[in-house]
């Protein structure tokens, strides 16, 4: 069965390459179709080629398509593990949904069928990522990823917003990709190899823990860039600027996660180094909490949702930081069913809106597209963390871990119940904004229900946040079993042992998840200056975070404008005047000591004879003197 | 067999001489079939070639006896894949100058001898002969950049002649000593490379002519702080010209710096590391900077030259398996790559007749064809895996990083500052609404110019996914190179991976 | 009997002298006299030198250079009277059009 | 002793002649200056037993040549006169610095250096180089024969480059 | 009663040239036919000579002993050297005369006398090539520089061809003087005229103070400098070159120039190679000085003959390399291949700015190769042999007086010598850059026949020899002197 696995990826790959070439001559739906039809195929085929982990104890194995670069132990191998088969089923399940919903709402848009292709050619480099056999492989991906999102966040590049946008997403995204890339040439350098079997049997013998922090730091630097964490994060709010569906399959269940991917990957080697643990951990907390606050106050629906994405990796990243790989993956899971889902549904509120994305000019909209606002609802309800949605279990075993870790995880554990509380406040300040209330509609508009091709997904996505929860509950591990084989060589995080325990966990943060989900709904179901005022009463901090603590301008400030000062020297006050003028200055001076020397030739003969006279004399001399 | 491959462009330039001039319609295609035949022989050669490191088709006569001097030609694995790129080049960029109206004639000729000169330079395995190539190609380049370039054209080929001649002239002395001492210490004088690396040379003689070398070769690279002949040279050079300075010429620089500092001097070789892997560093981080800000297209590309040729110098003096094979690849990445970036610079030049970044915006909406092709060799360029300029980058980076850390690691950051230029070039040049009612009215490419770039586009990809092609045959050569290192100095080759075995050495 | 040395050095000092009269002297006729002081030095040193070492040669020789002295006085002073021709002056001073 | 005399005297003679040739304004007393110059060689010639070679000295040079000399000078114009300073720039200076090395460097030489005008020089042997007319014609037209033809060459060339000169200016001027 | 030793043979070439010239003019005198008449017989003389040089060569590569190729007790010598020299001479004189030959037709009367001259010249020359001793060589330079003296004063463009005439004459007078006056040193020093016979005796005897024989070697190669045209003695050519009618000037300088470092190279390798540990160092300064000053003159110079003077006198510095290196063979290849290339040159200049003129202006040959492609081209592939670049006669010619004196170990001079054919580069390029790259004035260059033979010819040499430089190297190699 194995043997064509292959066509996972070249499925997608197919359809991109199809389309690429023939979407032109199609009429519109049919190209959207033939893309989701290629993505669907490729869950099909991984479905099936996964029910051998089901039973668990498998360990997967490798198949090599062909050599690369030989050299790196470097090939193109596609490994086929239940953790890659996992992110393999959340692609291409999350993936094809998304498709059929970006059929419905790219419709009209002249480049409907460039748009799938870009789509379809996303799906496929995503699974090059995860279904990797080495570094280098994934490292394909893990670029062609970040290409497919330049192209999608540019995808209306007639406006310059996008298009700045997504150079900004790729060049930050290639800053990460440096940290990746040096990480990779110390494995190289320590492991002669690139390619997982190569390396992880053998990481304890090899690795030092100096070298496994080192390379632990350096992956974590090319996560955080992909994962949007700090400091990195700042490209992903900007990427919003891309049609939706991307931002819902790219931006928050898929491409965002390579970065979790990417550490639980390398579990063997985290597994040697404390301190890269710690700093997973810590910067995963931190952005998680430095996001959620910004999102408390944003207007634009898809920013919050952004946000709400940096600030739930950061709970990834906490996850994978504590080593609870498991609950990490857990919560990638659910979190790509409910954001996927919270996406899809402000896109469909936007595609009612006609494209109106702030807020304020929203309310009420419950009564005239139910179906998009009770999803969305579930979605709230899952990603604030109630039981028993989806979001729930995974949160809350993240932070169950962390709190059993102890030592200073313990105060990683209370900064996540924090943002807990401030997930539920704005998600819910969110869909009420939207959905409750009266309509604050700017006049012209008349919301209506999406169609089925964009409800479908909807209701499809609602069902798995609502029990995607229970693949791995305390009572039921059916997921931790399932991975076990891939992290049985390393340490793993649970969370603590006895029904006491989790109870009191659990009790904590669905207080949170509650008291903040209360507040907000309290607050703004009051008319629009009732909530304003409160808004106000926080002042200036929630300036400040409506701002997103002006990050962007200090980045600007501090590294953009340097370096294009720096840029500039170089090339008009270095290389030009300098460099090049010494160049021309050493031409200059052999001229000019021609126009030294010609008045030599004065013309007159008896010049000549002197010159003549004085030559021969030195001449003799010299030879005579010589001898 | 590799001397027909040398003739048949000469042969096929003086056939193009013997038509009539005013017949201006017939030169360049007639150019162009003739330049097809060298393209198949290389290929030819490419697949019948083993993957040895010995030198394959080796070709001896002698030229002038008393003197040593030979005609010896032989192709391995580091010239082999020049020897491709040059064939594959020089039709396209014949093919793409339907710009040039006046003069074709002469054009066609040059570009001929042109392809002559470089063919000859990579398969030279005696010295003087070398020389004679590695001088003569000057020439014609130097009146395809005086008589078809633009504004500052004379300027720029002027400079371009003198100053690269400048550091060959140096050679010449060098070369000139390495035979004397071949007579004094083996009793008859020889050019044969393979005979000059048997010399021991005291190292003071060694240092001053690896410094000879050295500096012809790295004017031509060009190495900082030699490269500002570059960005003229190629501004003001015609489309052709380009594309053959930058995809054939400057790799002449780092064929030799590969072919004959390292063979010739390993101990110096050595020595220098760090000096060149510094200069290449430099030039990688500095060429990226100052590309940034290049208001002008050309100009843009022609600094990410220097910053990517940075790469393959590091690569050579990396003096691992990794960097010099990534050296080899990259060179012809980089030929590939850029030659499509300057032909695609010059389309939209014939186009606008400027090459302005301010004067453009928005193209992408009035010829996405051209944008498409444009990003995909920016991308190519810029290193992204799956297309060739990666793998070459990523062996270089990997394969220095074992010999020399810091310097790989700043090199690293070559890679960001690419994105950085490029698509910055790309967002002002492609992205908005086109404002310039001129950019309005600009057609999208032919099918003569898809026919062009289709085929650099392929080469992109097949090598990016496949590039064991080239590999498998690169990979004996360099390492022989890396042992006669060994064997001749004390040098140990940095085996990454603390357990040797899991190692796989590329080839053998 | 006198020292061939004295000889010698008699033939160097109108050598010299002839030397640096063709430097100073601007009249093409003078300096052409000159050259002739410088070659008649020559015909002593030579037959100096020949009878120094009993050698007949060098008497010999000194009508080649006699002749050589006759015949260049013939084009010479032919190129000297053609210029004058044209412009009524023997001063090579004035004759400085080409230079540089 | 009264050889020694002599050749002081012709010599000072020979002397006083190139200083009139280079010093006097007057293109007609540097023409009686070489003259002087000439004879004074003839003497010395004679001195030297070089009999033939000072006859051809007196009849070729005071005869023919500077007969010539003269008849330019007439027809150029006797009163063309140099004035005597320098028209041109350093022109002294370069000449009176070469001349000071010359004379320090001859000077240096004779007196310091073990310098030797004719270092093969063997015992005087008058019979030798006594140059009667059969002496020197026998060289002269046994070993130098070749050289003797060479001289018509030259004049010849002499000859035709002063036709070839005059002739031009006749048919232009 | 001894009897003069004769041998016709080795003065035949002479012999027929000098003839030759006696015909021109009394055909001339008799006749008055067309000047195409004396041309022909000019050729007949040429053609004659060449032959006779050929029975030498025949002779000489058959000799057994060296004896046999001494005639005249000594004066002149059959050797290799010699006919290789002659050879080249003849080559210039045929390849100056067709160049010219416009000029020649247009003196009317006057083209026998000039006709005449360049024979004589050529004579003179060719004895000075061939002679063996001092006094000898003395009379050869003498006749050919008279010759040349008149032939640089018969322009019509009178006040610059006077002024050429003139300063060539007292300055090329002074350098006579000169040489003779080495000579006559040498002679005190060694008692010998003879170069083989000199050889003899400083390997002979030791001279307790050499300072005479050095001053007299210094003066001989001063003497020699001025007819090479080598810094410092240089000062002559830009200005003869300017200022004598185009229609000689190519084979003017050429032909001094061959005779004159076959000469050099005559004395210092074969009388004095006994002192060449002192004379190497001096011939190294004055080549390393007329390479950089004629390389670094012509770049500025705005006339195309005055660029190829300071170019001939930058030449005249390489070929001295070469006499430092001390093989023949670079000497000779160089001579012959950059006196082609200096004939065919000229050649052009008559072409562009007319036979009997002094307008050389750069400024004239802008667009050239609009108006005459192939007299462009073939004026590029001249002026690229003498810069020296590859597949040129011109870079083989450089590469063999390179190599010959970096193995004399003179390490020093070889660097300065490819450094300032580089600064020649620049200006050799900048007529390139003129004909090819700025846009000149319309119409069409005629080019006379005869001198399409000549460029032919020099173009052909040019690439033949630098591609298979065999044929020629070899002969060179052999051609040694006595």
């Amino acid at each position: 069965m194995t043997e064509f696995l292959w066509v996972i990826i070249a499925l997608p790959l197919a359809g991109a390459v199809f389309l690429h070439f023939f979407s032109r001559f199609m009429r519109e739906p049919l190209a959207g179709w033939l893309a989701s039809m290629a993505i669907g195929g490729s869950f099909a085929v991984a479905v099936v080629a996964a029910l051998p982990f089901l039973s668990g104890g498998e360990h997967g194995e490798t198949l090599l398509l062909w050599e690369w670069i030989p050299a790196l132990g470097a090939n193109i191998e596609i490994l086929w593990d239940p953790l890659s088969a996992l992110m393999t089923l959340i692609v291409t399940g999350v993936g094809t949904l998304i498709h059929i919903f970006a059929i419905g709402y790219m419709h009209g848009d002249e480049r409907f069928g460039r748009f799938f292709t870009y789509l379809n050619l996303f799906a496929a480099s995503m699974l090059t990522l995860v279904l990797a056999g080495n570094y280098a492989m994934l490292f394909i991906g893990w670029e062609l990823v970040g290409l497919c999102s330049y192209l999608l966040i540019g995808f209306w590049f007639t406006r310059h917003a996008p298009a700045a946008a997504a150079k900004k997403a790729f060049v930050v995204n290639r800053i990460g990709d440096f940290g990746l890339m040096v990480g990779l040439m110390l494995v190289f350098t320590t492991f002669g190899t690139l390619s997982y079997s190569g390396i992880f049997d053998r990481a304890p013998e090899l690795l030092t823990a100096g070298t496994a922090t080192a390379i632990g730091l350096l992956f974590l630097l090319g996560a955080a860039g992909k994962s949007a964490q700090i400091p990195l994060y700042v490209w992903l709010p900007d990427a919003m600027e891309g049609p939706t569906p991307v931002s819902a399959l790219i931006h928050a269940a898929t491409m965002v996660t390579a970065g979790v991917y990417l550490i639980t990957r390398s579990a063997a080697i985290y597994d040697l180094s404390v301190t890269a643990q710690v700093t997973v951990a810590t910067i995963g907390a931190a952005t998680a909490i430095w996001a959620a606050s910004i999102a408390m106050a944003q207007r634009d629906i898809k920013k919050v949702l952004a946000y709400s994405t940096v600030s739930q990796l950061g709970y990834m990243f906490l996850a994978v930081g504590t080593t609870a790989y498991v609950a990490g993956v857990f919560h990638l899971m659910t979190h790509a069913f409910f954001k996927a889902l919270l996406f899809l549904g402000a896109g469909s509120v936007i595609h009612a809106m006609g494209g109106e994305q702030d807020m304020h000019k929203m309310g009420g909209l419950r009564k005239s597209m139910p179906v998009t606002a009770w999803t969305m609802a579930i979605g709230t309800i899952a990603i604030a963390g109630i039981p028993p949605f989806a979001g729930f279990w995974s949160k809350d075993e993240i932070l169950a871990s962390a709190f059993a870790r102890g030592g200073w995880f313990s105060l990683l554990w209370i900064v996540g119940l924090i943002t807990a509380l401030l997930t539920a406040f704005y998600m819910t300040r969110q869909w009420v904004l939207v959905f409750w209330g009266e309509p604050r509609w700017s006049e012209g508009t008349h919301p209506h229900e999406s169609p089925r091709v964009m409800t479908f997904p909807l209701v499809a996505l609602a069902v798995l946040s609502v029990i995607g929860g229970l693949l791995n509950t305390p009572v039921r591990r059916t997921l931790e079993h399932y991975l076990e084989p891939v992290f049985e060589m390393v340490t793993l995080q649970h969370p603590p042992e006895g029904l006491p325990m989790f109870v009191l966990l659990a009790g904590l943060s669905v207080l949170a998840a509650l008291a903040g989900m209360g507040a907000a709904f309290i607050t703004y179901r009051q008319p629009a200056e009732n909530w304003r005022g409160f808004e106000q009463g926080f002042e200036p901090l929630w300036g400040t975070w409506e701002e997103a603590y002006r990050v962007d301008d200090i980045y600007g400030k501090l590294i953009v404008a340097p370096g294009k000062k720096a840029a500039e020297t170089a090339a008009f006050a270095i290389d030009l005047p300098v460099i090049d003028g010494a160049v021309n200055g050493v031409a200059r001076l052999v001229r000019s000591a021609g126009d030294w020397v010609r008045p030599l030739q004065t013309g007159f003969v008896r010049n000549y004879g002197a010159l003549f006279l004085a030559g021969t004399v030195v001449v003799v001399v010299w030879l005579v003197m010589g001898s | 067999m590799l001397t027909a491959l040398v003739l048949v462009p000469v042969v096929g330039a003086l056939v193009v001489a013997l038509t009539p001039r005013r017949r201006t319609e017939l030169h360049l295609p007639l150019g162009v079939a003739v330049s097809v035949l060298p393209l198949a022989l290389a290929i030819y050669l490419f697949t019948v070639f083993e993957p040895v490191a010995a030198y394959q088709f080796t070709e001896q006569y002698v030229w002038y006896e008393p003197w040593g001097i030979t005609w010896t030609l032989g192709v391995d694995g580091i010239s082999l894949p020049m020897v491709l790129l040059t064939t594959i080049l020089v039709p396209i960029s014949l093919a793409a100058s339907t710009a040039i109206t006046t003069r074709t004639k002469e054009f066609v000729v040059y570009t001929l001898l042109l392809e002559a000169g470089m063919i000859g330079v990579f398969l030279a395995l005696d010295l003087f002969l070398f020389f004679v190539f590695f001088e003569a190609i000057l020439i014609p380049m130097y009146f395809i950049i005086g008589i078809w370039g633009s504004e500052r054209r004379v300027y720029a080929a002027m400079k371009f002649f003198i100053y690269t001649a400048f550091g060959s002239a140096l050679m010449l002395a060098g070369i000139i000593a390495l035979a004397i001492t071949h007579a004094q210490e083996f009793g008859q004088i020889s050019f044969q490379l393979a005979d000059l690396m048997q010399l021991d040379l005291g190292v003071g003689a060694e240092r001053w002519l690896f410094a000879a070398f050295a500096l012809a070769f790295a004017i031509k690279v060009p190495v900082f702080p030699l490269h500002t002949w570059l960005p003229d040279a190629h501004t003001e050079a015609p489309t052709a010209g380009s594309i053959l300075l930058a995809g054939v010429m400057l790799k002449l620089g780092t064929y030799g710096l590969l072919r004959f500092n390292l063979s010739l001097f390993p101990e110096v070789s050595v020595d220098a590391v760090w000096i060149m892997g510094t200069l290449a560093v430099i030039g990688i981080v500095y060429g990226a900077a100052v590309a940034i800000v290049q208001p002008d297209l050309k100009r843009l590309v022609a600094y990410s030259s220097v910053s990517h040729l940075g790469f393959i110098v590091l690569g050579t003096f990396a003096l691992t398996s990794g960097g010099l094979q990534g050296a080899v690849i990259q060179n012809v990445n980089h030929g590939l790559t850029t030659g499509a970036l300057f032909l695609l610079v010059g389309m939209i030049y014939d186009r606008r007749h400027t090459k302005q970044i301010s004067e453009f915006g928005g193209l992408q909406k009035v010829m996405p064809l051209y944008a498409g092709f444009f990003l995909f060799m920016i991308f190519a360029s810029i290193g992204l895996p799956g297309l060739n300029g990666f793998v070459g980058e990523f062996l270089v980076l990997i394969g220095s990083y074992t010999s020399v850390p810091a310097l790989a690691v700043v090199a690293a950051t070559g890679v960001i500052l690419a994105a950085v230029y490029f698509l910055w070039a790309y967002e002002r040049v492609f992205t908005g609404l086109p404002e310039k009612e001129e950019n309005l009215a600009l057609s999208d490419l032919s099918a003569r110019e898809i026919s062009l770039l289709a085929p650099m586009a392929a080469l992109v990809l097949v090598l990016g996914l496949y590039p064991n092609i080239l590999l498998d045959k690169i990979a004996p050569s360099t390492e022989a190179v890396l042992d006669h290192i060994e064997a001749s100095t004390g040098y140990v080759v940095p085996e990454p991976g603390r357990l040797g075995d899991v190692f796989v050495a590329g080839g053998d | 009997m006198v020292d061939p040395g004295w000889y010698m050095a008699l033939a160097g000092t109108l050598f010299f002298i002839g030397a640096v009269g063709l430097l100073l002297r601007r009249n093409a006729l003078v300096m052409f006299m000159c050259i002739e002081l410088m070659l008649n030095a020559v015909n002593l040193t030579l037959i100096t030198a020949g009878r120094a070492l009993n050698d007949l040669n060098g008497q010999v020789a000194v009508f080649f250079v006699l002749v050589v002295a006759a015949a260049e006085v013939v084009v010479g002073l032919a190129i000297i009277v053609a210029i004058f021709r044209v412009r009524a002056s023997a001063s090579v001073d004035e004759l400085s059009e080409l230079r540089g | 002793m009264v050889e020694g005399l002599l050749f002081v005297v012709v010599a000072l003679v020979a002397l006083a002649g190139a200083v009139t040739v280079v010093a006097a304004r007057n293109p007609i007393h540097s023409a009686l200056g070489l003259l002087g110059t000439l004879l004074a060689m003839a003497v010395l010639y004679v001195m030297q037993l070089a009999h033939l070679v000072a006859a051809v000295q007196v009849i070729v040079y005071a005869g023919a040549v500077l007969t010539l000399f003269l008849f330019v000078i007439m027809l150029i114009g006797v009163d063309k006169e140099e004035r005597r300073e320098e028209p041109l720039p350093y022109q002294r200076w370069v000449v009176g610095g070469v001349s000071l090395v010359i004379i320090v460097f001859a000077a240096g030489l004779t007196f310091f250096g073990d310098f030797e005008w004719i270092p093969a020089a063997s015992t005087l042997d008058p019979a030798a180089t006594n140059g009667t007319v059969q002496a020197v014609a026998v060289p002269l037209f046994t070993d130098w024969v070749l050289a003797f033809e060479a001289t018509a060459l030259l004049l010849t060339i002499a000859a035709a480059g002063a036709i070839a000169l005059a002739h031009y200016r006749r048919r232009t001027a | 009663m001894v009897t003069p030793e004769i041998n016709w043979l080795a003065i035949l070439p002479e012999l027929f040239l000098a003839l030759g010239a006696a015909a021109v003019l009394l055909v001339d005198v008799q006749w008055k036919p067309r000047t195409l008449v004396l041309g022909a017989v000019a050729a007949a003389s040429v053609a004659a000579a060449v032959v006779a040089s050929g029975a030498q060569w025949l002779e000489a590569s058959g000799a057994t002993d060296a004896s046999g190729l001494v005639a005249f007790s000594g004066l002149v010598v059959m050797d290799g050297f010699a006919i290789f020299g002659r050879f080249a001479l003849l080559a210039v004189t045929t390849f100056g005369l067709l160049s010219g030959w416009r000029y020649f037709e247009s003196l009317g009367r006057r083209g026998a006398e000039a006709l005449a001259l360049v024979l004589l010249a050529t004579a003179g020359f060719s004895i000075m090539v061939a002679s063996n001793n001092l006094v000898m060589m003395f009379l050869g330079l003498e006749a050919g520089s008279i010759a040349l003296y008149v032939l640089a004063g018969m322009s019509r463009e009178r006040a610059r061809s006077d002024e050429a005439a003139i300063k060539y004459f007292l300055l090329g007078s002074f350098a006579s003087a000169i040489f003779i006056y080495g000579v006559a040193l040498l002679y005190a020093g060694t008692g010998q005229f003879g170069l083989l016979e000199m050889r003899d005796f400083l390997s002979d005897f030791v001279v307790l103070s050499p300072a005479v024989i050095l001053i007299g070697l210094g003066l001989v190669v001063v003497g020699l400098g001025f007819k090479v045209s080598a810094a410092p003695f240089h000062t002559w050519a830009p200005d003869v070159y300017q200022g004598a009618p185009a229609g000689v000037v190519g084979y003017l300088a050429s032909v001094a120039k061959v005779a004159g470092f076959v000469a050099l190279a005559r004395i210092l390798l074969t009388g004095l190679d006994a002192l060449g540990a002192d004379w190497r160092p001096i011939v190294a300064g004055i080549a390393a000085l007329s390479m950089m000053l004629g390389s670094i003159l012509a770049l500025v110079q705005d006339d195309v003959r005055r660029m190829l003077a300071y170019s001939g006198v930058a030449h005249a510095g390489f070929i001295m390399t070469g006499v430092v290196g001390g093989t023949t063979e670079g000497i000779l290849f160089y001579l012959a291949i950059y006196s082609l290339q200096l004939v065919g040159a000229f050649a052009v200049v008559t072409a562009v700015s007319g036979a009997d003129t002094s307008a050389s202006d750069l400024a004239s040959y802008r667009g050239l190769a609009r108006r005459s492609p192939l007299l462009a081209a073939s004026f590029a592939v001249l002026l690229l042999g003498m810069a020296g670049l590859p597949v040129t006669s011109g870079f083989i010619a450089k590469f063999g007086v390179f190599a010959q004196a970096w193995s004399q170990g003179f390490e020093w001079l070889v660097i300065v010598a490819v450094i300032a054919s580089v600064i020649a580069f620049a200006f050799y390029l900048r007529i390139i850059v003129s004909m090819y790259m700025d846009a000149g004035d319309e119409g069409t260059v005629d080019v006379p026949i005869p001198v399409r033979w000549v460029l032919v010819f020099a173009v052909g040499t040019t690439i033949l020899w630098g591609v298979l430089p065999g044929s020629l190297l070899s002969l060179a190699a052999d051609a040694f002197p006595l």
